[in-house]
């Protein structure tokens, strides 16, 4: 019952903010809040409960329709809602003075609805109805602010539909094939599936996935949707969205399948798995040079997304205890740091004005300081420095690469992780640090209401960072769900046993190392605080124009890099759709306008059914 | 006296009583529309129960006299009719004001009385009748603006159109030779019973499908749908492309399933069904500029998609079709009604001129976009459930080409999605051209609403919530589309409700 | 030739049909087609009849005493032609009222130059 | 007793540090038949240094500078140092080289908050040139961690002194002639000292730096230097049961890696990264395609 009162709670709720904007804008966003927070409120009540519950009768194809509650889709939910509800909370100020924004606050909870009806579905029918309403709606906000976004949203819900396609090809396969579509008998039923049945299902079914997670070859609508999306909603998309194709490959491959027969879909060298670590490796590194030569705060935040995906592939894809938790952990600790950052990067538009080329600021660290602390704490998260939540996850996963002999793919998400240093040290250098342009000596911080999650998410990045004991717990409740050896864990990371973590070590090292170096500090003799133009210019006169070197910042590599960067995929996108185009504009002259060639192909028509019936 | 007879006497009577009432004209076809659509509503369930069978003309048993048969299949296309009718019509009051007005009530009733004849009669030859009454008066109606481009489509319509009711008439001719009777039972029976397979049974079958395909819009014989569909008033492309070519491939159907059983003939069909749709969606992909074109050719690739579907000759198939047909005539005509206000303001068949619409038009732009996103087959909308128990019962068929067949369904899905989300990004997302209405802020007068007339709104919202309801609550209409599924398979059982009367 | 003389009806009634497609087919002018369009019909009509007929066999009346039904020709066809007959009229006079409109619009009956909707 | 192991690392690292750089002059000069500084003279400067005043440009300008210390000193925590490793069951390997982030980041970050474009030039060039090793050093540390199964260092140095030195067996002598070949990149000395060009960009991430801040920062580098070193000699000489023992091969690599390299001009930023991206990552490769195999 709970199940369906969260699910009319999210749609209803969506409904009826719409509806009270109507009335009055105030309403509506207590409401919006209200919706969310319930939402939270509710998810958490049903943590550690197994529910399944028939909810709707399909007559015509048979089905009952279920919802259900396991620790999977637990911790999808809880994320959902989490993300959602600060959102939300951002949305209220970042949002003020925009237009249309019923019609926002309206779609974004459906967004949020649609989600989590995802992943609470007990069966892929239901799991592919709401994923498809998530498409949509999706794109509906995709597109919203209008201008390039509207190429954006249109390259989403393009690449969207052929994934969600091709999973609704496998879906109905299986239906008629098992006259079921309840995930738990399905999973049975694979389990004496031949394999070539079972290869189909799972490259058509990850096909679809690969696409909403943005791997490489298909990664090609995420950069623009994510970056032209307003700066709340960029978030939802890069933390929750996108990790719905990790939530939908660990059902598909984990799920309904099982190792078991994981293990058997091979060619020699060959496998399935192999597969997916290619395109994880690849996708990791090029995301992660492309973000290097970026100049937009949200493209750069946008690749980031691309390339963190690659990391939880490469976690989920070895199915063993720490790799598993790794990329589980990964998709949590990436969706708590790409939000936080999407709203730093909100809170700076919305202070300089829509500023996103990141080459224009710099200096803001005195103007907004909250913001960066945010900031610094969300780059610390996506590179990984020890104490941040990311590092935990990608400790896990490159122990799991390194000890299952895996060191090329090992290479490649360090070489990604290094990328990430180059260009998360970009984002900050040229946002915050160094010079102050005249035109923003006078803006504020963020507004308290836009401080808030901004705040919360950074508490939880250390506090995961420092404890990532706690998250470990759920998803070892995962592990256990589908039969995998889950990870042991201790509060503080790791035990012995299964290869020593222990992060308050660490913490206290870092701490007392600090303090130590700040005592030697202060013993030291004093300085005094110069202004930059003092310094710099030796308190001789400096033109007042920008000399704040941010533009091309990494020139040398960049000129190396960008040769090899050209998005080949795109491209060749772009090509099919331009001969799609050239192909459809060719057959509609079949039309030719005269009605003697149309009088013509009826007595044909005609001639031709004869004689086909003549051979039949 | 709740009789299927009056579902045609009715709109036949109040159509000629249209031109006699000159200023009252209008209010005639959604009375008459609401009389068959109470009516069609009170006989379905006893149609449920077992059809109705109604002798005309000296009350002669089968198969000697022309009789009406009722069943759930002929119901649920009535009422069909008969909704999409009525809220054409009202939609007509408002939207149909110059010209000729009456003379417009005349022909749309009765061709919308030729439509109901065509799915209620159990004869050929009335069928024949009904066929061409629907066909002269959408010829007329296309041609009602009295423009150039409504003329030339309507001639050409004409022209191709007539070739085709006179290909019917030849299959007819060619029928009566061999068995001697007119009643599609009786020839059914004759067919079934005698198990021929003479050529000339052949050479019939193949007039009759290229006949009834030229108003079914099947691949090569559909050249005047887009040109009449675009040319005539929306509320005439909402029937043609709701209701007309629905009846073409009812007969399609019937034809093949009742009268001969083709069951060898019938991957055949679904074949020329995926050409159909092939053709139609990328047709409508490419046309970038004429939106009522583009929605032609969408109604092109739809059609191609139910004849598909009945292509699939098992029972999920022809449930599949019904429901896509019902949704499709519920969607299509949506998006035409809708459109057809957007262009009359904007003043253009541009899809460029929509750009903004989304502002000044909020209600019809948003059910525009239910329309677009239910033939799309995107959840929760209708379109959505038939589209799902199309490919499931493709897929089911266990057929290889079936197989193919269904992705290359997948396929066209996308490029309709390309094509509506065009529109609807046009809709919604890019500015209006127009400088008046692009400064949103200050200064500038805010953006003016033009919403269409209520009496115009109300039917679209209508169409709007029937289809949302239908794809949340499936259940409204599958019970009826499943036993009309069921009849239409049910040849033995067809042959014998009306042959039984003896 | 007593195949042709056998099945004279048939060949005719499909030559009209043959000529009027041929016509439509081939013909620039709309009113050459739509006098195509009308062979059709007739042949059609034609065709119906023939089927019928009986050669040599009487109204199917009981006008007189001794008549034989064997010999009545099929009065079915005879009614569906009248009725198939006023369908063609009617169409008819719709495309020439038709024709005389467009000829306003395009100043011109030559089907290859009215084709502005097209693609 | 642990508190002991906790102290004398950091201390034994600034101390070697600081000599290493005043070794360092020392070789330059000889090179350059100068007599040079004492060996001492880096522990004076630093000492000087911290009496004198200095300008500041902001909080972050300090914080970025004492993380970054503070960060060298836990990787000094990390290390095996002769036997003494106090955190050596807290992460391993993975854990020492996410840690190494910290002092380059905090020193970028109090650089940039400096606000001179010769402090960006300089990290900007200072990232390109870490990118530069890193990928052999990865390439490198992966084919140590493959070959012995475990990503723990102190476990790596435990094998090597039950066997013997990964130099000298067969597939890791090529990673370990590599790193040799990186060395001079990684502790930032020349010719790779492009980031911190005197001439160029008025030594560039020190630019803003006097008094007490250029005093953390030598100290830091002094940290670097040991870190460099040491990592080598416990990943391919086996580490050492004793601080002497240790001491000496730290010496004995030190001296190779500055002399390889020393006799060669500054090589601009594109040179260095080409000379890196050739035969360092050729030699690794092949020794972890080697070892991925075996």
């Amino acid at each position: 019952m709970i199940l369906i009162t969260i699910l009319l709670i999210a749609f209803g709720g969506a409904f009826v903010t719409y509806l009270a904007g109507k009335i009055s804008g105030k309403l509506r966003n207590i409401l919006a809040v209200l919706v969310s927070l319930a939402l939270v409120v509710l998810i958490s009540l049903i943590y550690r409960r197994e529910i399944s519950r028939e909810y709707y009768t399909l007559p015509f194809l048979n089905l009952k329709l279920i919802l259900m509650s396991n620790p999977l889709s637990w911790f999808f939910a809880i994320i959902i809602a989490g993300i959602g509800l600060l959102s939300i909370l951002y949305s209220l100020e970042y949002m003020k003075d925009k237009e249309r924004l019923d019609y926002y606050y309206f779609t974004l909870l459906f967004i949020n609805a649609s989600m989590l009806g995802t992943v609470i579905s007990g069966d892929l029918l239901s799991f592919f109805i709401f994923w498809e309403i998530m498409s949509w709606s999706t794109y509906l906000l995709i597109s919203y602010k209008g201008g390039k976004a509207i190429a954006a949203g249109l390259k989403y819900i393009i690449m969207s539909i052929i994934g969600s396609l091709a999973m609704l090809l496998v879906i109905i396969s299986l239906y008629s094939r098992y006259g079921t579509m309840e995930i738990s008998a399905i999973a049975s039923y694979m389990q004496t599936a031949s394999i070539g049945y079972t290869l189909f299902i799972l490259i058509t079914s990850s096909l679809s996935f690969v696409i909403i997670n943005a791997f490489w070859p298909l990664h090609t609508w995420l950069p623009d949707a994510h970056a032209e999306a307003v700066s709340p909603f960029s978030s939802v998309l890069s933390a929750v969205l996108v990790r719905k194709g990790i939530y939908g490959l660990y059902l598909f491959m984990y799920v309904i399948l099982g190792l078991n027969i994981l293990n058997k879909l091979h060619v020699g060298f060959i496998s399935f798995s192999s597969v997916l670590c290619g395109i994880g490796a690849v996708t990791i590194v090029f995301a992660a040079f492309t973000a290097l030569v970026q100049e937009d705060s949200k493209r750069i935040l946008a690749w980031s997304t691309v390339g963190q995906g690659g990391y939880m592939l490469l976690g989920i894809v070895f199915a063993t205890a720490s790799g598993m938790t790794g990329g589980m952990f990964h998709v949590l600790n990436h969706c708590i740091y790409i939000a936080l950052l999407f709203f730093v990067a909100g809170a700076i538009e919305h202070r300089t004005g829509g500023i996103r080329n990141i080459n224009e600021l710099g200096g803001l660290i005195k103007r907004m300081p909250v913001t960066f602390i945010a900031a610094l704490v969300g780059i610390s998260g996506l590179i990984g420095i020890p104490l941040t939540n990311g590092f935990v996850s990608k400790w896990l996963i490159y122990k799991t690469l390194i000890l299952g002999n895996h060191p090329f793919l090992a290479f490649a998400a360090f070489v990604g992780t290094w990328g990430t240093v180059l260009y998360g040290y970009k984002f900050i250098h040229n946002i915050f640090l160094g010079q102050l342009p005249e035109k923003y000596k006078h803006i504020k911080e963020a507004p308290l209401l836009m401080q808030l999650p901004m705040i919360l998410l950074t508490v939880t990045v250390i506090l995961f960072g420092v404890l990532p004991g706690i998250p470990l717990r759920v998803i070892s409740a995962i592990q256990r769900q589908v039969a995998l050896p889950p990870l042991q864990t201790t509060l503080f990371g790791i035990p012995k046993e299964a290869g020593e973590l222990n992060m308050i070590n660490v913490l206290f090292a870092i701490l007392i190392s600090c303090f130590i170096v700040w005592l030697l500090f202060r013993r030291a003799a004093k300085s005094v605080p110069v202004q930059q133009d003092d310094s710099y210019a030796a308190g001789s006169y400096v033109p007042k124009e920008k000399y704040h070197y941010t533009v091309n910042f990494y020139n040398p590599l960049s000129k190396m890099i960008t040769p090899y960067l050209r998005d080949v995929a795109s491209l060749f996108y772009l090509n099919i759709a331009r001969g799609t185009q050239r192909v459809c504009n060719i057959i509609r002259r079949v039309y030719v306008g005269e009605v003697g060639y149309y009088a013509m192909y009826i007595v044909l028509f005609l001639a031709f059914l004869i004689f086909i019936q003549m051979f039949f | 006296m709740l009789s299927p007879v009056l579902l045609i006497a009715i709109p036949l009577g109040f159509s000629f009583l249209a031109p006699l009432l000159k200023k009252g004209a209008k209010y005639i076809p959604p009375i008459a529309m609401l009389f068959n659509l109470i009516l069609s509503i009170l006989l379905v369930p006893q149609v449920m129960r077992k059809p109705i069978i109604v002798l005309l003309g000296g009350g002669w048993p089968p198969p000697f006299c022309i009789n009406l048969v009722a069943s759930p299949l002929g119901i649920l296309l009535a009422l069909l009719i008969s909704l999409v009718g009525f809220l054409v019509s009202i939609y007509a009051i408002a939207y149909i004001k110059e010209g000729a007005t009456e003379k417009y009530h005349t022909l749309y009733l009765l061709l919308l009385t030729g439509a109901t004849g065509i799915v209620l009669t159990g004869d050929i030859f009335n069928l024949f009748v009904f066929f061409e009454i629907l066909c002269i008066s959408s010829y007329a109606l296309v041609a009602y603006n009295g423009d150039k481009h409504g003329l030339e489509s309507a001639v050409k319509y004409l022209i191709q159109g007539s070739i085709g009711s006179s290909f019917i008439l030849i299959g007819i001719a060619l029928l009566y030779g061999l068995f001697g009777t007119l009643n599609m039972a009786d020839i059914a029976n004759n067919i079934s019973y005698h198990s021929l397979q003479s050529p000339t049974l052949y050479v019939a079958l193949a007039f009759f499908i290229t006949g009834f395909g030229v108003e079914g819009a099947i691949f090569p014989l559909n050249a005047w749908l887009p040109d009449a569909h675009s040319s005539a008033p929306s509320t005439i492309s909402a029937i043609l492309s709701g209701i007309a070519i629905k009846t073409g491939v009812y007969a399609i159907a019937r034809v093949t399933y009742t009268l001969f059983s083709a069951k060898g003939f019938m991957i055949f069909i679904a074949t020329i069904g995926i050409i159909t749709l092939l053709i139609g969606e990328m047709s409508a992909l490419g046309q970038k500029k004429d939106i009522k074109r583009m929605l032609a050719y969408s109604s092109i690739g739809q059609i191609g998609l139910i004849i598909f579907a009945f292509g699939i000759a098992t029972y999920y198939g022809i449930f599949g079709a019904l429901f896509q047909l019902v949704n499709h005539a519920l969607a299509k005509s949506l998006l035409f009604l809708a459109s057809g206000y957007m262009i009359y303001r904007v003043g253009s068949k541009e899809l460029s001129a929509f750009e903004g619409l989304g502002k000044k038009m909020p209600l019809s732009s948003l059910v525009f976009t239910i329309g677009a996103f239910s033939l799309i087959g995107l959840p929760p909308f209708a379109g959505f459930m038939s589209k799902i128990s199309i490919i499931s019962a493709g897929i089911k068929a266990n057929n290889t080409a079936l197989f193919v067949f269904v992705i290359i369904v997948l396929f066209a899905t996308i490029i309709e999605g390309c094509y509506f989300f065009r529109v609807v990004q046009n809709l919604y997302f890019k500015k209006s051209r127009d400088p008046a209405h692009n400064c949103v802020r200050d200064g500038c007068p805010t953006t003016q609403k033009s919403e269409m007339p209520i009496s115009a709104l109300i039917p679209i919202i209508i169409l709007a919530l029937l289809i949302v309801a239908i794809g949340i609550y499936p259940r409204l209409v599958t019970g009826i589309i499943e036993s009309a599924a069921i009849g239409l398979m049910d040849k033995v059982g067809y042959i014998h409700q009306i042959l039984g009367i003896f | 030739m007593n195949f042709l003389s056998n099945n004279i009806y048939y060949i005719g009634c499909f030559g009209l049909i043959f000529i009027g497609l041929y016509i439509v087919l081939t013909k620039k002018n709309l009113i050459k087609v739509i006098i195509g369009i009308n062979f059709i019909d007739t042949g059609v009509n034609l065709f119906l009849i023939t089927i019928g007929y009986i050669r040599g066999g009487t109204a199917p009346i009981f006008s007189r005493p001794g008549l034989n039904p064997e010999r009545m020709v099929d009065p079915i066809p005879q009614a569906l032609v009248l009725t198939t007959i006023v369908i063609g009229v009617s169409v008819l006079a719709l495309a020439l009222s038709l024709a005389i409109r467009l000829y306003h619009h395009y100043g011109t009956l030559n089907l290859r130059k009215i084709r502005e909707l097209k693609w | 007793m642990k508190s002991i192991e906790i102290i004398v690392p950091p201390v034994l690292a600034f101390i070697i540090g600081l000599f290493f750089l005043g070794l360092f002059r020392r070789i330059m000069a000889r090179i350059h038949w100068r007599y040079g500084p004492p060996l001492i003279q880096p522990l004076i400067d630093v000492i000087k240094l911290f009496h004198q005043k200095s300008v500041q440009h902001g909080i972050m300008f300090n914080i970025g500078l004492i993380f970054s210390l503070a960060g060298s000193i836990v990787v000094v925590l990390f290390l095996p140092f002769g036997r003494i490793c106090p955190l050596s069951e807290s992460g391993g390997l993975l854990v020492i080289l996410y840690i190494m982030l910290i002092a380059p980041l905090g020193l970028a970050l109090s650089g940039g908050e400096g606000a001179n474009p010769n402090i960006s030039i300089g990290i900007s060039r200072k990232f390109i040139l870490s990118l530069g090793y890193e990928i052999p050093l990865l390439l490198i540390l992966l084919s140590i961690m493959t070959h012995y199964k475990t990503i723990s260092l102190m476990e790596i140095v435990k094998i090597q002194q039950n066997t013997s030195w990964a130099l000298l067996s067969f597939p890791l002598f090529l990673p370990a002639l590599a790193y040799l070949l990186i060395l001079p990149a990684i502790l930032g000395v020349r010719p790779f000292d492009v980031s911190s060009a005197p001439q160029e960009i008025a030594s560039g991430t020190m630019v803003e730096y006097g008094g007490r801040y250029l005093a953390l920062a030598t100290i830091e580098h002094a940290f670097s230097l040991f870190i460099g070193i040491s990592l080598f000699v416990n990943l391919f000489l086996g580490g050492s049961c004793n601080i002497v023992v240790f001491f000496i091969k730290m010496l004995v690599v030190f001296t190779i890696g500055v002399f390889i390299n020393a006799v060669f001009p500054r090589l601009r930023i594109e040179q260095a990264i080409k000379y890196l991206w050739r035969l360092p990552v050729a030699l690794a490769f092949i020794g972890l395609i080697i070892v991925s195999i075996l």
